[in-house]
């Protein structure tokens, strides 16, 4: 066998291994979803989503994680959301190339690497103990809008950098002011794109166990919470519940907590690439 | 109407407006001629200046509109016939000055049987009408027009032709007018010129519409 | 001959980006109801300097400039001018047309609404006089609320002028406004401007010769930051002055 | 309407700087309880203690033990990442059709938006019962199945952004390898990896930082049994789980075993920020070299 053809053999097996590689990951999930399928699909009725949770697998539900999971998805959107835009706006149209933006700028790539436990260790100190709320879901909604903030900047970002200059440039010309620019044409124009951002990032949010069960939310709530001041428990911290419990049945509530939980991610995360598709087709610099 | 015919249509005119000038000076050339009218022919003479300026003012403004608006195809073709066409009736305007100044040189009008016998005032009326029928052709920009125009130069040749024979025959038999007949030989040599330019001009409409170059073509056919 | 109303004026007016001294030492004035062209090669301060008439610099971080530009004789770098003001005065059409993601509608009616008219009766009578004039209202007139952006580029371009001509300037700056177009939309663009100068004085900048030609009175040639010539649009295409403006008008830049 | 506009910026810088202010709180909170935390534990013997027992009657506080923990369940993870990672990130460049490419890229940020709590129970529920089959002494609680699933989780930021980091190497330097009669291969691994190293370099300190951090995974799957060991086989505890676990206890507010999580949190936080900002100060040099 000639050299080159020994290249040309490696070269194929290379291919091989590049197809098996892309496919592994996306076959283990697939494995993974089907056995979570099996083992909770039975397990999801009427009842299970309207119990609430109880010591005996068979008659726990799971209504207030779902609910609590609701309540937090919708107050962090309303903490980080007007937050993060304004940020981004800030960022990027309003900062002058000065060392105290690029300090913000790397302060918020910090920020979106730190781990989201951390995030439980600061709000437990600052919103549990000293602002003295509670294992509430105020307090959590709080450190999941911190935890997401940094993505919905960055994601506004992007989205605001998408919109040309020459947009500005024909507002500023017709004598419209710096607001009036951002409020009339750049924020119309990179809606779609912020909004994908927040939807991911609420995504992101829904998923979070870790900086919940920190700051002390619990994982037996025996009520639905009624105002952000009631202790909440949410869908993962149920999920980690069940899974750290020996009995089998608790393991089947939580496979079924998991479809749920996954159909609730998958949704969000299929209107935000719905979101952004439609937004790419639509308007074509 | 787009900027640029606004610009050609201004051209058009001002050469028109030459065109007329002229057309005056050929026009009252025929009558100074007829009765040697002096005053008349000072008059055409003088004109001569004003033709000399609307010469220029065309050379500039084609110039210009060179500069200005880089015209292609028809619209190239247009200035270069239009600046060809100037030239030609600044020449015109010239012959019309000097049978003027030849006018000016008689003291009575031409001996009646001369002008019958070299037919210089069928010459004459033919070479305007050619000369009207040109500048027709030009408004209406139609090159059949000009053809048959260039046609027309032919009677003209023709009595030129023959003319100086018909002159030394006369000038043969009247001795004493010499100096008449030597100044009407000259006046018919400048209206066969005035011919040839209306010539040019028709040959220059029928570029300018047709893309066509028809002068010095007769020649080669003649050859043949 | 009386001498014309100069609408804008440059004196001694000096540019820096940063370091780089954009513009040098410029002195001009510019005709009111005619086109004045600014024509040089790339860098030379041309838009640069077209940009000092709307302050669209700015915005442009270690932009500074020395000298005055008056509008109507008012210097409009002092310090009690309002820029959006200055900019209802003096529009402005950009290279590449840069219609809003919006209705055509609201493209036009948007100066005035950011000027706070809410007034629906005038803002639509205010559009249909704007895109007439922009020669393009037979075009659209069947589809005010659909997207700008379905038009084909020479009609964006127009929509854009229109646009700048809803606020009734009496400048209008154009940056090279054709030269992202076809032809035959480029020659509408060049329409629209010869029929335009009737009532606004308009500066263009344009990297083609050929159209500075057709559509200006006044032309002036820019290189390396000084403004080398400036002179009757016919003079400087005939006999220019300087070896420098020969030199480029005829292409034969070294 | 100019005041307008000043109160209206000012709003929004205000919005930014609270980026600053978290930041601040953070170290604020993590070092105001750590510093509590050190004046009653030394720091030497928090560095060099071998055991981590402070819920215990007996109370020792090496954090050795959390480190190796930590430690042991990343490198796992990348073991199984980086590899998988960046052969996915050329072959999508190199090799597949560039509408393989669209198709399959979104599906593999499926992986990366899967909740950390659902990988975790697929660990203990489906990795470890498989890799007990043939692994004999395995037990139920072990760094290697937690380690294997967070490396599956990882997988699509070291391919995502390794191929960012891949496709932008000039154009024509592949040409120039492709020129040479380079096979695919060999234009890959000669030419574009090294040229990308840094961008891949950075997409792996950055899969490392997001491993360190990683809790609900090893909550679940890998134990909570603090031991100094680099064995993959059997029940550990990491800086997060152990976190975790003090938080679901009932521990008093101002107790040292309260401020133990802010001390082992300071520690991670050291971690992850030394890792986030060298992947800047990496990823800053090599955008220099190529702009």
């Amino acid at each position: 066998m000639t050299n080159s053809e020994k290249n040309r053999l490696k070269d194929k097996a290379f291919q091989v291994f590049g197809v098996f590689c892309t496919f592994i990951g996306l076959v283990v999930l697939a494995i993974f979803l089907i056995d979570i399928v099996i083992e909770g699909v039975a397990r999801i009725d009427w009842d299970f989503l309207t119990s609430l949770p109880s010591r005996r697998a068979a008659r726990a539900g799971i209504l207030t994680a779902w609910a609590g999971t609701l309540w937090i998805l919708v107050l962090s959107a309303i903490i980080a959301f007007p937050l993060g835009i304004a940020a981004g706006i800030y960022l990027e149209e309003y900062a002058k190339k000065t060392k105290l933006s690029n300090f913000l700028e790397i302060n918020i790539a910090n920020l979106a690497g730190v781990p989201s436990i951390i995030y439980g260790l600061l709000g437990l100190e600052l919103f549990v103990r000293i602002m003295n709320l509670g294992g509430i879901l105020l307090a959590g909604a709080l450190t999941l809008s911190l935890l997401i903030l940094p993505i919905v900047i960055v994601t506004t970002r992007e989205a605001i950098k998408a919109v040309p200059r020459t947009i500005r440039d024909g507002s500023f010309a017709l004598g419209a002011s710096k607001w009036q620019t951002v409020w009339h044409q750049v924020l119309p124009a990179s809606f779609g794109g912020i909004l994908t951002g927040v939807i991911l990032a609420l995504s992101r949010a829904v998923g979070e166990a870790a900086p919940l069960i920190v700051i002390g939310a619990l994982a037996y709530v025996p009520f639905v919470p009624r105002s952000p001041m009631d202790e909440f428990t949410v869908l993962p911290i149920q999920i980690f519940n069940w899974t750290s419990r020996p009995q089998a049945a608790f393991l089947t509530n939580a496979a079924a907590a998991i479809i749920i939980l996954l159909l609730i991610t998958f949704l969000l995360n299929g209107i935000a690439v719905y979101l952004r598709h439609r937004q790419q087709k639509k308007i074509k610099w | 109407m787009p900027h640029i015919d606004v610009e050609l249509e201004r051209l058009r005119e001002k050469l028109l407006e030459m065109w007329d000038l002229v057309d005056y000076q050929l026009t009252s050339g025929r009558d100074a001629m007829m009765n040697a009218d002096h005053e008349l022919s000072q008059r055409i003479i003088k004109l001569e200046r004003k033709v000399n300026s609307f010469d220029i003012k065309i050379d500039r403004m084609c110039e210009n509109f060179f500069a200005l608006f880089t015209p292609v195809a028809v619209d190239l073709r247009a200035v270069l016939a239009i600046l060809k066409i100037n030239t030609n009736l600044e020449r015109i305007g010239d012959t019309a000055e000097g049978m003027a100044r030849f006018v000016c040189k008689l003291d009575r009008p031409f001996d009646p049987e001369l002008v019958e016998l070299t037919k210089v005032l069928v010459m004459y009326d033919e070479a305007l009408a050619m000369f009207r029928e040109c500048r027709t052709a030009f408004v209406k920009d139609d090159p059949k027009h000009a053809k048959q125009i260039i046609k027309m130069d032919k009677a003209l040749n023709k009595i030129y032709r023959k003319s100086d024979v018909v002159i030394a025959k006369y000038l043969q038999a009247n001795p004493d007018r010499i100096p008449e007949g030597l100044a009407l030989l000259s006046i018919i040599k400048k209206l066969e010129r005035v011919g040839d330019q209306v010539t040019n001009m028709a040959e220059e409409i029928i570029f300018y519409r047709e893309a066509k170059v028809v002068k010095h073509r007769r020649k080669k056919k003649k050859k043949e | 001959m009386t001498k014309k109303y100069s609408k804008l004026e440059a004196i001694n007016l000096d540019a820096y980006y940063g370091d780089f001294h954009a513009l040098k030492g410029i002195n001009i004035a510019m005709e009111e109801k005619a086109v004045t062209a600014f024509i040089g090669p790339s860098g030379c301060g041309k838009s640069t300097f077209l940009r000092t008439f709307n302050r669209m610099n700015d915005y442009i971080d270690g932009f500074r400039i020395e000298g005055q530009i008056l509008l109507d004789g008012r210097d409009i770098y002092e310090k009690d001018i309002r820029v959006d003001e200055l900019r209802k005065e003096v529009g402005m059409v950009f290279q590449k047309p840069n219609p809003f993601p919006k209705s055509i509608y609201e493209n036009v009616v948007y100066g005035l609404k950011i000027q706070g008219i809410k007034d629906k009766k005038i803002l639509q009578e205010a559009c249909e006089t704007s895109l007439q004039q922009a020669a393009i209202w037979d075009e659209v007139k069947d589809k005010l609320d659909k997207s700008a952006l379905a038009l084909s580029g020479g009609q964006q371009q127009r929509l854009c002028i229109a646009r700048a001509l809803a606020i009734q300037p009496s400048v209008i700056l154009m940056d090279e406004p054709a030269s992202a177009l076809d032809p035959i939309s480029s020659a509408k663009i060049e329409e629209l401007i010869y029929d335009l100068k009737k009532d606004y004085t308009i500066v263009i900048v344009t990297h083609n010769m050929q159209q500075a030609g057709r559509v200006s009175d006044h032309t002036a040639f820019f290189y390396m930051g000084e403004l080398v010539e400036y002179a009757k649009t016919k003079t400087m295409f005939t006999s220019p002055k300087d070896t420098r403006t020969q030199n480029y008008i005829t292409g034969r830049f070294g | 309407m100019r005041v307008q506009e000043k109160i209206i910026e000012g709003l929004l810088w205000l919005s930014a700087a609270i980026t600053i202010l978290i930041t601040v709180s953070i170290i604020w909170v993590l070092l105001s309880e750590s510093v509590k935390f050190f004046s009653e534990v030394s720091i030497v013997r928090f560095l060099t203690e071998k055991e981590w027992t402070p819920l215990f009657a007996e109370k020792k506080f090496g954090i050795m033990p959390l480190v190796a923990g930590t430690f042991l369940t990343t490198v796992i993870a990348i073991a199984v990442a980086l590899p998988i990672g960046l052969t996915i990130a050329i072959y999508l460049n190199e090799y597949a059709h560039a509408r393989f490419k669209t198709f399959i890229k979104p599906l593999l940020e499926v992986l990366a938006t899967i909740p950390t709590v659902v990988y975790g129970f697929f660990a203990l529920t489906v990795v470890t019962p498989f890799l007990q089959s043939f692994i004999p002494g395995l037990a139920g609680f072990n760094a290697l199945s937690a380690g294997i699933v967070m490396g599956i989780m990882i997988i699509p930021m070291i391919s995502s952004l390794s191929e960012d980091a891949i496709s932008a190497v000039p154009r024509s330097l592949r040409e120039a390898a492709y020129g040479m009669g380079s096979t695919r291969l060999q234009t890959a691994f000669g030419v574009m990896v090294p040229a990308a190293s840094s961008g891949i370099l950075v997409s792996v300190i950055l899969a490392i930082s997001r491993a360190v951090g990683e809790t609900m995974i090893v909550a679940i799957a890998a134990g909570q049994q603090p031991r100094l060991t680099l064995n993959p086989l059997v029940p550990i505890e990491t800086i997060t789980t152990y976190i975790v676990q003090v938080s679901l206890g009932d521990v008093p507010h101002g107790s040292l075993e309260y401020r133990t999580i802010f001390a082992a949190g300071m520690t991670l936080f050291v971690f992850t920020f030394l890792l986030n900002n060298l992947s800047f100060w990496i990823k800053k040099k090599y955008q220099e070299k190529y702009d």
